[in-house]
This record gives C-alpha cells, structure tokens and sequence, in this order.
C-alpha cells in the first residue's frame, strides 16, 4: 500500500520481537465495543488515477489569467519570482517540523530570522515574531497584546477594516471579553485604535492622526498595512504605531482559494514579551559560533500553558520562508518598483474607468495606491459580463457595507499589462 | 560550516531584478500623495543578485535536517513521509490559481474537494460534521472550545472550567484560557492515565469540557474512557479530543464513539501535509450533532451535486480565519485520502503502533520505561536511569543528533522526569528502527563509560550545542535598554551588530 | 542585468586590482577589425515578461491529454510517478557537472552505477554504459562497436526498424565507411544484424532466429530494445544477442516534443572495452569505503582522442536519474503490471477496432504487445476528425514505407483507461 | 556517510506500488504469445517503498556538489548559474506534453521558439543557419564534419585530412575520426598559440579542414586568427570552431566575422542549460552559406509566419538524432537569451572575463602561470612549481573538494604539465573568488610546510580518495573471467557481490 514500508516478513518479525501473535495484541486496552474493523471509505488509488481526479476536480475551477484579474480585497496577483517556489519546495525546509533541536535546524532557523529581520525593516519596528496563520489572526493577537498590555478591554476598528478580519477579532474578543467598536473617538476604556493602510477599499488613510489619537488616550494604535506599500508608505515605525500587522500573501504567495498565506506582526520593543508565537534569536555555541535558537520561549504554551500570551504552536513558516525569499529577491528598489508601477497602472485606469458613462469614483477626494473604489451602474450585470470575456473585474463591496451597494473595488498590480487593461475597457465598452 | 546572512552578502549597488515597467506615464506617488505619507528612506533589506540568493538558500537548506533525509522520531509530532504527489496536486493551476472573491459557480471544483474532504474526516473520526477553517491544531482547539462555550451560553449555562490532564500538550490550556476558561487540572494515576477519582473530584455544574487527547500523550489508550465520557456528560460537560494522535487508530476506533463531542484534527501529523518547518498546517475540527449550529461560518453545503458556501448559520461563533481554511493544505490532505483508502488509512495506523512496540521493545533495556505497555503509536521513555551519571535526556538528544537522527521529543509530557517521546511513525522501515536502538544502546553505555563526551554532543553539526542562556540574557539586555544589540534581528552594524 | 552579480563597484575594484583601466584592456588580443559593440538582439526582459512570452509560444501549441492519446512511433505517454520529477528537479543532481571529481559526486556517480544495473538486469546482459543521447544514436554506436568488434563493415538491419534510427545509422556508418543493408541474409561481410523487438509496427519478431542467423554468419546480434517490453518479453540476454540497445523515453520521462530522451547500451563483458561512453564501476578508499568512479576511461576521447570507442563526452545523464527512479519505483512487478496492462488494453483495443467497417489488422498473423498496425480507410480524414474532437490518433507509417500507405499504429498504455478507449471508439463511428 | 545502493535495500515481499488496473478482461501476454517469448524470470529490480526510494536519492543528492551549493571552477566547463525559470518554461504543457509526431499545425509555438532560438543563435556567431538537431558538443563537431565532408564531396574534392591542435579537446580529435577523416596533430608555439609556421607545414590539398577553439583552450585568444583563416581557406579547406568558449565574448566579436565556417555551441555551456551531471546538453550547429546545403534535415522554415518543418534537402547529410533535438534544453536556452537580452549576453561575457583576469592575478603569485595574460574567459595555470615538494596538480584538486570548492579542471590541454585550468564564470561574486584564491594561498603554502597532508586530501567528504588503479585491475580481472565480481554493476551476493 502506498506510503507504507512494512513487507509481510517485516511485520512478522517484529511481532516476534515484541512477543506478541498479533496486532490485536496490542491493541488490548480498547474496550472491543470501540473496535471496528475497517473504515467507510473507498479503498486507495494509484497514483495515477488520484492525479487523475484531481486533475478532474481541479478542471471545475475556472481559473482567470493574472493579467485579466482585477479583484483584490485581500488577495492579489503578483509578479511571483520563480525563486521563491525553487526554495520553499526544497524537501529540506518543507519537510522540517518546528526547530526544537537548533543545531540540526539552523537553515529553518537563519531563514526564519532573516524573515524576521526583513519585517522589522519594512515596518520599521524593533522586533517581528517568526508568523502568523494570517492578516486576520494577526490583527486579533495584535488586539490581544494591547488588551494585556494596557488591561483595557475595548477596542476600536477605525474606518473600512477589511470586514473579515473585523469578524475573526470580534471572535477572538468574545473569548478574553474584548468589546470591538466601529469608529468613534478613543477613550480611557481604549486599549487599541485599529486601522488598514491602504484601507479595504484601497484607500489611504491618515496613520498619523489615528495614531496620535490612540497615544493621546493611553491607547496603543495597531497598524495593519499591506507589506508591499511600504516601498512607497511611511512605514508604522515612522509615525509611531506601536504594533504593524498585515497579510504577506502578495510577498510571493499564490492565491490559492485563500490560503495558506502568512500573517506578519512587527512591535515596539517595549511590547515583546507580549507578543505572540515564535521568535527566533542569535545564540553561539562554545567555540563562539553564531547560531539561532527559538528565544524567549516563556511566552509560550508549552512553557507557560494557560498564562501563555497565545496558544500559538504550528505557525506558517514555509510561508514566511517564501516571503524572505521575495523580499530578497527584490530588494528595496525593486520592491519600490512594485509598487511604482502598480500605483502608475492603477491610476492611469482609474482615469479611464471613471470615462465610462455612468462610472465614477466612489471617493474622488481620497487618495489610492493600486486599488480603488468606483461606482458602477448595474455592478452585479457589469461583472458577469466581464466574466464571460474571461476577465475577473473588481469586487462588489457592497456584500459587506450596506452604505456601498453598487460600489466595486478594482486592483491593478504590475501583471496588469496595458493591454490587459485596454481588453477591460473594451469590454466594458462593448 | 556556516552560511553569513543575506544582510551581511548585501553589497550597495547590486542591480534590481528586471520587473515589468509602467508604460502609461502618468503620475507615480511622489507626485499624488502628501510628502508625509511617504517614506523617508527605503527599506533596509538587502541587495543581492539572484545566483547569490539562490545559493545563500540552498546552503541553508544543507543545514537542516528533514524527514526527506533523516529519521525524525519526534513525539506527538507525526512526522511520517510526505508524499511528494500531494504538491504536485496543490500546484495544479486550477487549484493554486483560485481568487476566494470568484463567484461560486466557478469553484464548483474547489469546493467539491472541501465537501468530500469533510465527509472523509467524519467517517474517519465518527463526528457530524468538521470546519476545515482552523489553520493549525491549536487554532482547532480554541475554535472547538468557543463552539462548546456557545453551546452552554445557548442553554443559559454558565460554565466556567475547562478541565485539562496534567499529561495534555500546552495549547490545550493555552487554548481554554484564550478562550475566556479557568483551567482545572485533572491528575494522571500511576500508570500514566487519567485518575478517575481526580476527574470525578473536579467534575462540577460549572465544567464546560474534559480536553482529552487519547492514546495520552503517553502513548497509552484510556482504557476507561467509555466511563470518562459517561462521567463527564452526566455533568451536563462536554468532551473534547485533541487529535493529534489520531495516528494511532484510523480504522480501528473513532474518537466519536468514544463519546466525544468535538474533536481537531492535525491535517499536517496524520494526514501527511508537509510541516514547513513550522507550518502551515491545517486543525479541522469535528462536532456531534449538538454542536453543528455553532460551527464557523461558511459552511460547504451540497445539493443535488451543486455546491454552495452557507452563511447564514445564526447561532456560528463567527469567523476564525479569513476565507475558507488553509486550502492548500486541504487539498493534500484530500490527495493523501485517495491514494490510501479505507484500507490503506487502516493498515498505517496498525503500522504505526506495530512500529511503536517495536521499538519500545528494542530500547526498553537502556532507557527507563515509566508506563507499562503496550503503548499505541509512541512511547515516552526516560533518561531517569542515567541519573546518577549526570547524563540527561538533552545530552542523549543532542547525541543522537550526531548519529543522523533527529532528536525525540524531550522534557514532554511534563509529568515524567527527563522524558524522551518515541514517534517512529509508519513509514519509517525495520532497518532504520533497528539501528535507531543501537546508537541509543551505544549512547546510554556511553554515559556510564564516557558521561562527559555526551555533554559535548553535537559535534558533527554545523553549530555545537547553542547557548541559550547567555542569548536570553542578551535579549534581557536589549528589551531594558541596556543594549542596543536586538539578538531578535539583523541591525546594520552601524546601528549596533548581532 | 539578470544572473550578473558584481556591482560597478566590484568591477571598478577588480580592475584595479589586475591593473587595468577598463575590459577593453583585457581584450587587447582581439583584432580591432573583429570588435562589435553588442548584438542585434532585442534588450533582455524581466521574468515576469520573458515567462508570459513562454507562456504565449507554449499557448500556440495543442496538447493532448495522456488519455486520449494513441501515437506512439518511438515516443510514448505512460505514467509518470511524481517522484521522478522530485529527484530530477533536486539541484544537487541537475546542477552538477560529468562527476570528474569522485570525492564529491557520490551522488550522480552512485546513481549511474545503480542505472547501470537496472539496465544490466533488464536486458539480461553483463554491462551497461552509463547513457547516450537516444534510441537512434545508440543503434549507432552499437553498430560501430560491431564493426570495431569484427572487422567487417556492412550492417543488415531486419525487419521495421525505426525509420529514424535507420536514418541515423547511415549518416553514422558514412564516416566510416559501413553500409547499411536493408534485411537480407547475413554473411561474412555481416558485421550486425540489427532488430527490433517490438519493432516499429509494433509487431514482435523472431529474435531468437535473429540472433542464430546472425552468429552463423560470425555477426553480432543487436537488439533495439523497448524496455517496458522486457518486464514480459524475454531479454537480449536470454536470447544472446551481443547488444542490446533502446530508447529510455518510457522510462519516466516526459515527450517533450522529442527530446531530451536517453539511449541506453548494454553488452556482453567481451564487448565491454570496445563499448563508448562512460562507464561507473566501485572502487574504495585508503579506509576500505566504498565508492564509485568512472571507469575504464582508456577507451575514451579524452585519453584515447582519435583512437577512441566514441567521441561522446557529455551524455544524458540527468535522464538516466530518472529512469533509474522510475524503474526502482516500479520494481519487477510494478513493472510487470504496467505492461500486462498495456498489453491487455491494447489487444481489447484492437478488438473494436477491426469491428469498425473496412478497418482490418494490418498483420492480422503476428503478434503484439501494446501498440499495432491497422489498415484504415481514409486514414488521413479519420485523423484529422479525431483530432477536432481532442483525441491525438494513430501513426501513419506510410509517410515512411511506401508498402504501408493507409496503415496507421495505434498506441496503448496504462494511461488510456476504458472511458477514453469508448471515446476513441464513439468518435471514429459518429 | 555513505549510502547503501537501492538493491542493498531491496527486501523481497514489500509491495508494489498501486497502478492502473486493466479493467477490460481478455488476454494477457502469457496467454497468447509463444512461450519461448516470454521472460522466464523476473527482471532483477530491487523492490522498495516510495518512503525509502526518495529517501535514498534524497541523500545521494547530498553527497553531491553543484553550482546550487559550490563554486565549480571546472575549466572549459562553464559551469554558469543555471536560472531556476529555465525549468519553470520547459516543464510548460506546452512544451513538455508534445507529441513530436503531432501535426505542424498544431506545434506551431514550438516551431516558432526554434526559428527564433535559431535566428538569436545566428546573430551571437554570425553564420547564416544553425541546426538545432546535436545533442551535445561532440555530436555536434560530428555533424559539423560531416557536412565539411559533404561540401568537399560536392566538389569531387578527396580531402582526407582534418587538423587539430595539440591543445585541442578530445572529442576534436575523436569527432574527426569517426567521421572518417585522419587526424593531423598542429603543435602550439611557445605563447600557447597555435603555431603558424607549423599549420604552415600541415596544410595541404589533402587538408578537409582545421578545428580551431579561439580562445583556445588555455583561455588565450588566437591573435593572428585572421590570418589562420587565410591559409587554411586558402588551401580550399574549412575553418571549424569549436564553441565551448563562446562565454568569452558575446557582443565582443564573432567566430563568422573570425572566418569559420561551421560553428558547434554548448548550450549547456553558455546558456545555462543545466548539465545535469553529465547532460542532456544540446550543440547546435551553425554554418556559412556554403555549407547550408548540407545541413541535417528537418530544418525549420517560415514563410510569412506559418512554420514548417523542411524535409527535401536533397544535399543533408541526413538526419544525426531522431526529432528535433533536445527540444526541452532548447526551450531553457530560449528563456535565457530572453531574459538576458543582447544587452546582458555581452555583459556577462565581459564580466566572464574580468573575474578570469582577477582570479588568475590573484592566485599568479602561488601557481605557475605558463603563458602570459590577459586570458579571456578562463586560464590555464600549472602546479609545475610545487614539482620539488612532489605535491601534484591532483593534490591542489582535492585539497580545493575539503574547501567546499568543486576542482577545476587538471592534466587539461594536455599541452600543459600539471595543467589548473580555471573558469570562473560570470556568475560568481568576487567574494567568492577572493576565498577560492585565499584556499590556493593556503595549500600551495601547506605543499611547502607539509605536502604528505596534501596527498590525503580530501578528508571532510563521503569517501577518501578512491583507489582507481585497484579498481581497474579487478575490471580487468572481470573481463579477463578470472573473478566473478562485475564491479561495473550490482550483482546480487548469491552470484558474486561488489
Ligand atoms: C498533543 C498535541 N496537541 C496539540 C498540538 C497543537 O497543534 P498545532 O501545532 O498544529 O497547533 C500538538 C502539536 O504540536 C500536539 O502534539
Ligand atoms: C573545448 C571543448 N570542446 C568540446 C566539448 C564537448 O562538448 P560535449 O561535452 O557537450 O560533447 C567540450 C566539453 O566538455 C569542451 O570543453
């Protein structure tokens, strides 16, 4: 059978060696009114024949072409370097466990610290912890951090949040008795002021003042920003957010109906013995050569149990191994070409869009990067049109805020080539 | 032989990679946005050409060891072989290349593979239905949790305990506790199972659940816990199982018959999704009828052949992760199904615990066995005998590291002295057993002839044994500011060097 | 610039140091009248680019899924084991050079060794080289080992061999001088009879009298060999032929519009010095550890120059990885059942076929294993008709023999399940 | 640490992995063919589980160095950084799931990346058409000669003779022969250039052609290669090159421009092809207008976009592999010329040969350096000087493996006596050669102070220095019947065990 490595003359054998006549043998302590004898499942394919209805299943998914796909809100289409998958499909790092034993792990290790290294830079924090499962989990350990940090127990999400990381924290706070607040001004019951930067709808929003606004208050105020407008942004650092979290999947992740992707989280130093999960550090051994161990361990469930800051174990390093290799591979200018070209394209088809008899900009004062909201008469029809030319056009947001029926963010990133964007406005046109 | 950092490779003026270029001119963020939303100064990450950074990476990988290479007996971690079909089933394009956002009708396939993913994993451990929403095992068992705290907040009862063995792993009470429970230790007895006398003394109207993972993390089945399960419904509790150690009898007993409630399961242990050195993993969790209202939300429903995601489940604790799960992971998991069967499920559980005894059985004369057997997939063995001799279950670990194994699991579970836990899953061969007991037997002798040599262990490893003392001291110094060294991250040197 | 790793710094630097203002100082040596400055070629684009201009030649090309193809002619779809990709793709194998250095290249050298004798045991004969480029240029080198051999310069090749291969030994024996026979008795100008079992029809031939008459006439016998055949056929060796010799592609490796393939060459131990290529043998260490080395490297070009066996220096390796990955995954009985199953496919297959109106067995008295000679009315119509309908049909052999206008070879292998056979067959009744 | 061979694994009953089933009853092999057909005894494969199958080549891999993880300073080798997305673009659908007896019009995207990888190949050499059809180096020197033969033929000229250097590689030579010419030997003079007055004295009616590498293969470039060419057309006779160096300048000049006539390329050499251990490459051909008639047939044609593949060619020499070539190295060697461009092609050669002049001047002062500089993209040194320490060229090479660097090249060109033959490539930082020239540094000095170290080396990897001369005789002993044991392959115990 597939996977197994036992022969028959194996298995004999070390029934013998144990003393035993059979399986059974040893399977004594459960009572027989548990046994069963086999499960309700097909039996096992070959290989070829799973492959085959994979493949099957896999052809019931319609797949749109990166350069034809407009619809961000969470998860985007990127330029993904062929480097990035030639790394983290190294059986090596993918088929490692967490490093417990350091001096056999230092690739996972060094890799892990050099991601953590990579955030810190980027945000321009102290400190990064080694991963999150992702942007949502991110915000809510972020809002679990202040809670103890500031013993406050509410917390306010300021602006358009992306509304599925809104419902993870408010699942999250219900367990500790965390109070989560859309809008309004911070108040002593405050711990944290939570915004996005670009905002859900792709819109910039003032980090300084919301930041100013949390301190003024005792608050902490967490920043959750997307890691690629950093090239460009003021990073959290700079204007003095005390936590920076985000979703890393555009540093070289596929879409992958969702996941895996990574969650990031970068602080202030004060606040690192509240910070959740992994943390890798410098150690060296008696000769005096550097290494790298999992640090500060005490934070941490299998030390801590029930006082632990988080009951984080398993994280997503192969992940965050992806992302360092992106971020690596494009360095700070290539990065800031990323975003350069993304905001150029964005802009220019903005430009474009709100031509359209009818179309306009759902927030002509706000500024954008490289995704934004217009509002599109018949939005619904509009779309399906679009994807029936094989386009994937923007998302309707409305789902989610009633006060933007009709409105429908679109993203532009650096796989939208021109005349990709000159079939959407055909299209459209048509 | 060590690899520098990619920080310390940087050199200045290394070209960009060639990316796609604007070719609308137009106005870029300098020209759009106000000066202080900009940067200041770039990002200090470092420049390097590709060839460099391929080759920094490969070398790191060199570093590592991994099942790929080496026997990785790690407890309570699973770590059997990862089929390498399974990545080439998640890189299909139609699998990879999925927006969350597309419209239903064209992820029919998708969810196809979600919904038959969920019938499988209830038939394997005899729930109702599963979430396929947590991305890890912990993740699972705080989402379980909150689905039981809902469950008594709709039957306006007020529960406030969850009740923990003193062998359970660390997320167990970690998890209760995020989840808004006091944790009450329940003791084991003397053969390393749960006292039944301590469990009916901390039983109250105030307990919501018994977390119980079974086998223990001793390796050894509950031999009561038909009786457990009774005990603690009677108290109106609920009873969970943390399913890590579901390796041990896919096709020979269902934790649902067991009479549990809810129940996680780790898609990366049993089910061969790869660890990634830390994740992603994926933690689906199972519930019995009762709990099916409470479930996250969506839910993957199916009619007459066409699939849907269900939102409107009212009483759903709500959200636990954005999208649908860990897809990928999913979808490796599902790969792993098929290609095992029922039958296949079966026989590497049977495996599993043949291989266990086995080789309990070979090292039983070196190491101290606290517990008698059998045990079912793993064992916990103790250094305790080599006490005297100064050698501890870290000095026979790090010295296995030397022999090309990978250490077992030690200091866990917490109730046995100097633990070492044996996971030498099914898909490692007789050989490799074989000669794992004799470099233990070798080693053991070794700290009755030699102790000191084992103190030194390793030394044929890149690093010697790493001094995580001195390190945690460095951290101290820097989070006081006494330092400016951050030990947590590379600095350029100008700003204070690791 | 793409994989370019120094810096204007570096370079300024390495300059200086050699004591050189510029590159143009270092190339002194070439002719002013010789200096370009560049090349007529487009400017170098980014990966992203250069993969959607792959992916856009790539696009231009139709595939036909493995199920519904049915031509072979020398290169087939089989399934392929996700772990020949694996071990191929791993750099430390891709990536290094023709193991000159044994010390460092146990690993290709210890995989060639083991290529060598799953080669050896399948063809049931003492020693195989370690690779050549195909099943063509191995009929080549083969008949040129003859020649050496026996000193006669004339080859007879029997039967339907592959017109390629047939092609490809002329232009070899031209430089040297040997003529090419096509069938006819051997006698003792013979040098070889060469044959192939299946041959190209898919017909099995009479290797045994081959290999008789051969030898009564002092010739060798050369058998061109398919390799999946011999789980079921019986081997050269079992026969006697002196040489046996194929096409590996079967072996795990993907079609790839022809190529890279791999020949493989196995002989008896009196022909082993005459033999080209490399050679893999064990050898140890001052410490008695075994190792690996190339061996009996006297008879190559770098010691031997003209006087060599062959002129071969770089073979295919990398494709002799992964068929030795795919015969180990496979094991005796793996690969029993792979050809029981083409076989047994291929004969029901045959069945329906020559049920169809005016279709009839081309050689309705031979034997064959899993591909066969039809006659087919209208043949090229019926081809193209399957292929609208995305079923990639049978070979028309008459392009090649002139006696064989209208017959078509059809292909089956365990790829091409029951479902597709009905396609197949519904197809060519609509 | 070594590696058991996968038959030393191989135990009897372990399973065969699930394949396909016949679902169709009827016949199978033993049914209807003639028993003495049939195989009588299963082929002797060893048989392992999938687990231990990849974990075998998974550590045979880590014994091996390669460009990923060492620099590979194997002279005339190129031994290049070899771009990861090279593999992404062969292993495309597209590509990789082609037919080669598909009809033209539907491989039209493959027709068209050879004529386009034909036309960029055309304009790095300056020919006027290139057969893409050799599978490496010397198939394609074959090819070459073979059409050099064929144009004489054409012209009832009976030339018999081809020249090669001393210095020449060893497929020249070999190539020469098999295409049935007789090889004359050109000697070099005293620069390390070939000698004209001795080429002088060679050159006659009988002369077919002259197989010239320029550089030449101690990396100096032939300064009176106009001249060269002169004579030797002069005479009627052909001007060959061989392409191995080509690295050494791309965008700097042309061997067309030079006066040869049939030009073979590597492009598992220049355009990061990976070498695979020892191939597939691919070596095409590309030749002057008079030697376009002969020309292996297919050639690819296009006519107003459409491609078709030519097969009249009434004067080729035939066909010198089966198909098209080694399409999937084609389709890698496309994607490099892509992504480089005409810009980064000459760059790279220029590089190439910056880091070949740094490293020689760095190392000059420790190694002999037989001829005088600037070298072009390689160099050619001699450990002559360690003579008197009886510490041999081999001796630097294997120290070089225990620095974690590959050894370049040694006793080649034949010219030179305890020949070093370094190419650095462009594609290896100077940090890198700066340590490769501090390791030289530190073992020419060690020849010195303790050369009986040096004939040890190396000591850090898998296996010592093999004992081949042993190794040779129990071949021999083998092929002379005095010893059962094969030594070229695995023979189970029972008959005889390696
Ligand atoms: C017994 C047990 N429970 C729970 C967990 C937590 O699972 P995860 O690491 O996936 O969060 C683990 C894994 O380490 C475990 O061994
Ligand atoms: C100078 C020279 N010529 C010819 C060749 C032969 O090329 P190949 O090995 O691809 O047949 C080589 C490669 O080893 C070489 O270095």
């Amino acid at each position: 059978m597939p996977y197994l490595v036992h022969s028959p003359e194996d298995r004999a054998a070390m029934l013998e060696t144990i003393g035993v006549e059979s399986i059974d043998d040893l399977l004594v302590d459960i009572p027989q009114s548990l046994r069963l004898d086999g499960l309700q499942l097909p039996a096992g394919l070959s290989e070829f024949d799973t492959m085959a209805e994979l493949s099957t299943l896999a052809a019931r998914n319609r797949v749109f072409p990166d350069r034809l796909t407009l619809r961000g809100g969470g998860v985007y289409r990127r330029f993904i370097p062929a480097a990035v998958a030639a790394v983290t499909s190294k059986p090596e790092f993918y088929t490692a466990y967490t490093p417990y034993q350091a001096e056999a792990s230092q690739g996972t290790l060094q890799a892990i610290f050099e991601y953590q290294s990579l955030i810190a830079e980027l945000t321009g924090l102290d400190v990064s912890n080694a991963s999150l499962y992702d942007g949502a989990t991110a915000v809510a350990e972020a809002a679990m951090m202040a809670y103890v940090q500031t013993g406050r127990n509410e917390v306010i999400v300021s602006g358009y949040v992306h509304p599925e990381y809104v419902q993870v924290l408010r699942a999250f706070g219900e367990g500790r008795g965390i109070k989560v607040r859309k809008g309004g001004e911070p108040n002593k019951k405050t711990a944290a002021v939570i915004f996005q930067q670009p905002d859900f709808l792709g819109l910039l929003v003032d980090a300084r003042a919301l930041t100013q606004a949390a301190h003024d208050a005792g608050a902490l105020a967490i920043a959750c920003v997307d890691p690629i407008s950093l090239a460009v942004l003021a990073p959290p650092g700079e204007y003095g957010a005390d936590i920076a979290v985000g979703e890393g999947q555009q540093l070289g992740l596929t879409p992958s109906f969702g996941g895996p992707h990574v969650g990031f989280l970068a602080c202030k130093k004060e606040l690192v013995r509240k910070m959740p999960g992994r943390l890798v550090g410098v150690a060296h051994d008696a000769q005096g050569r550097r290494g790298f161990v999992l640090s500060l361990a005490a934070r941490e469930q299998h030390i801590r149990r029930e006082k632990a800051t988080s009951n984080i174990c398993t994280n997503h390093s192969l992940c965050a191994l992806g992302a360092a290799v992106y971020l690596t591979y494009m360095g700070p200018y290539g990065l800031k070409q990323v975003a350069d070209v993304s905001f150029r394209r964005a802009h220019a088809l903005a430009e474009r869009l709100k031509a359209l008899p009818g179309w306009e900009l759902a927030f002509p004062e706000k500024q954008f990067l490289n995704e934004f909201p217009m509002r599109v008469p018949k939005a619904p029809a509009v779309l399906r049109k679009l994807g029936r030319k094989g386009i994937l056009g923007g998302l309707e947001v409305g789902r989610w805020f009633r006060e933007l029926k009709g409105v429908v963010t679109f993203t532009c990133t650096e796989v939208n080539d021109a005349r990709a964007l000159d079939e959407l406005v055909e299209a459209l046109q048509s | 032989m060590t690899e520098p950092l990619s920080f310390e490779l940087s050199r200045p003026a290394v070209d960009p990679p060639r990316l796609p270029e604007a070719e609308v001119a137009g106005p870029g963020p300098a020209d759009l946005l106000p000066h202080d939303a900009l940067r200041s100064r770039p990002p200090g990450l470092p420049r390097l050409s590709e060839p460099e950074i391929m080759r920094h990476y490969s070398r790191l990988a060199s570093l590592n060891y991994s099942i790929s290479e080496n026997f990785y007996p790690l407890g309570s971690c699973t770590m059997k072989y990862n089929p390498v079909v399974n990545e080439t089933a998640a890189a299909l394009a139609g699998f990879a290349g999925l927006h969350p956002y597309q419209d239903e009708d064209s992820v029919q396939g998708a969810l196809e593979l979600m919904w038959r993913l969920e019938r499988a994993l209830c038939a394997v451990v005899g729930v109702e239905r599963v979430t396929l929403q947590p991305a890890a095992g912990a993740h699972g068992e705080w989402t379980a949790l909150r689905m039981i705290a809902a469950f008594h907040h709709s039957r306006n009862e007020n529960r406030t305990e969850v009740l923990v063995p003193d062998s359970a792993h660390g997320t167990n009470p970690a998890s209760a506790a995020l989840s808004g429970f006091q944790v009450v230790e329940v003791r084991s007895g003397p053969d390393g199972r749960i006292s039944l006398a301590d469990l009916e003394s901390k039983l109250s109207p105030r307990t919501a659940a018994l977390m119980l993972t079974n086998p223990n993390t001793l390796g050894l089945f509950e031999r009561e816990i038909l009786d457990i399960a009774e005990m603690v419904h009677a108290t109106g509790a609920m009873l969970y199982y943390d399913g890590a150690n579901l390796n041990a009898f896919m096709g020979i007993c269902r934790p649902g018959d067991m009479g549990f409630d809810a129940v996680h399961m780790n898609l990366h242990k049993t089910f061969t999704t790869p660890h990634g050195g830390g994740g992603p993993g994926a933690g689906p969790v199972g519930v019995k009828a009762e709990l099916v209202p409470f479930l996250p939300a969506p839910t993957v429903e199916r009619t007459n052949g066409h699939l849907t995601l269900d939102y409107k489940r009212p009483q759903s604790i709500g959200r636990v992760r954005t999208f649908y799960g860990n897809f990928g992971m999913l979808v490796r998991a599902y790969t792993y199904i098929l290609a095992m069967g029922g039958d296949g499920l079966s026989q590497a559980s049977q495996d599993a615990v043949l291989s266990a005894n086995y080789l309990r059985k070979l090292v039983e004369g070196d190491l101290e066995m606290p517990h008698e057997g059998p045990c079912m997939h793993e064992f916990v063995a103790s250094a305790h005998n080599l006490h005297d001799t100064g050698v501890r279950a870290l000095d026979v670990a790090k010295a296995l590291l030397d022999k090309h194994f990978y250490a077992p699991t030690v200091y866990f579970p917490l109730v046995v002295p100097e633990a070492i836990m044996v996971e030498p899953t099914e898909t490692e061969s007789k050989d490799t057993l074989d000669s794992f007991a004799r470099s233990v037997k070798e080693i053991v002798s070794r700290a009755r002839t030699d102790p000191a040599s084992l103190h030194a262990e390793p030394t044929n490893l890149p690093v010697g044994r790493l001094d995580e003392v001195t390190a945690a001291r460095r951290i101290n110094a820097y989070l006081q500011g006494t330092s400016e060294d951050p030990v947590l991250r590379w600095k350029a040197p100008s700003d204070g060097a690791s």
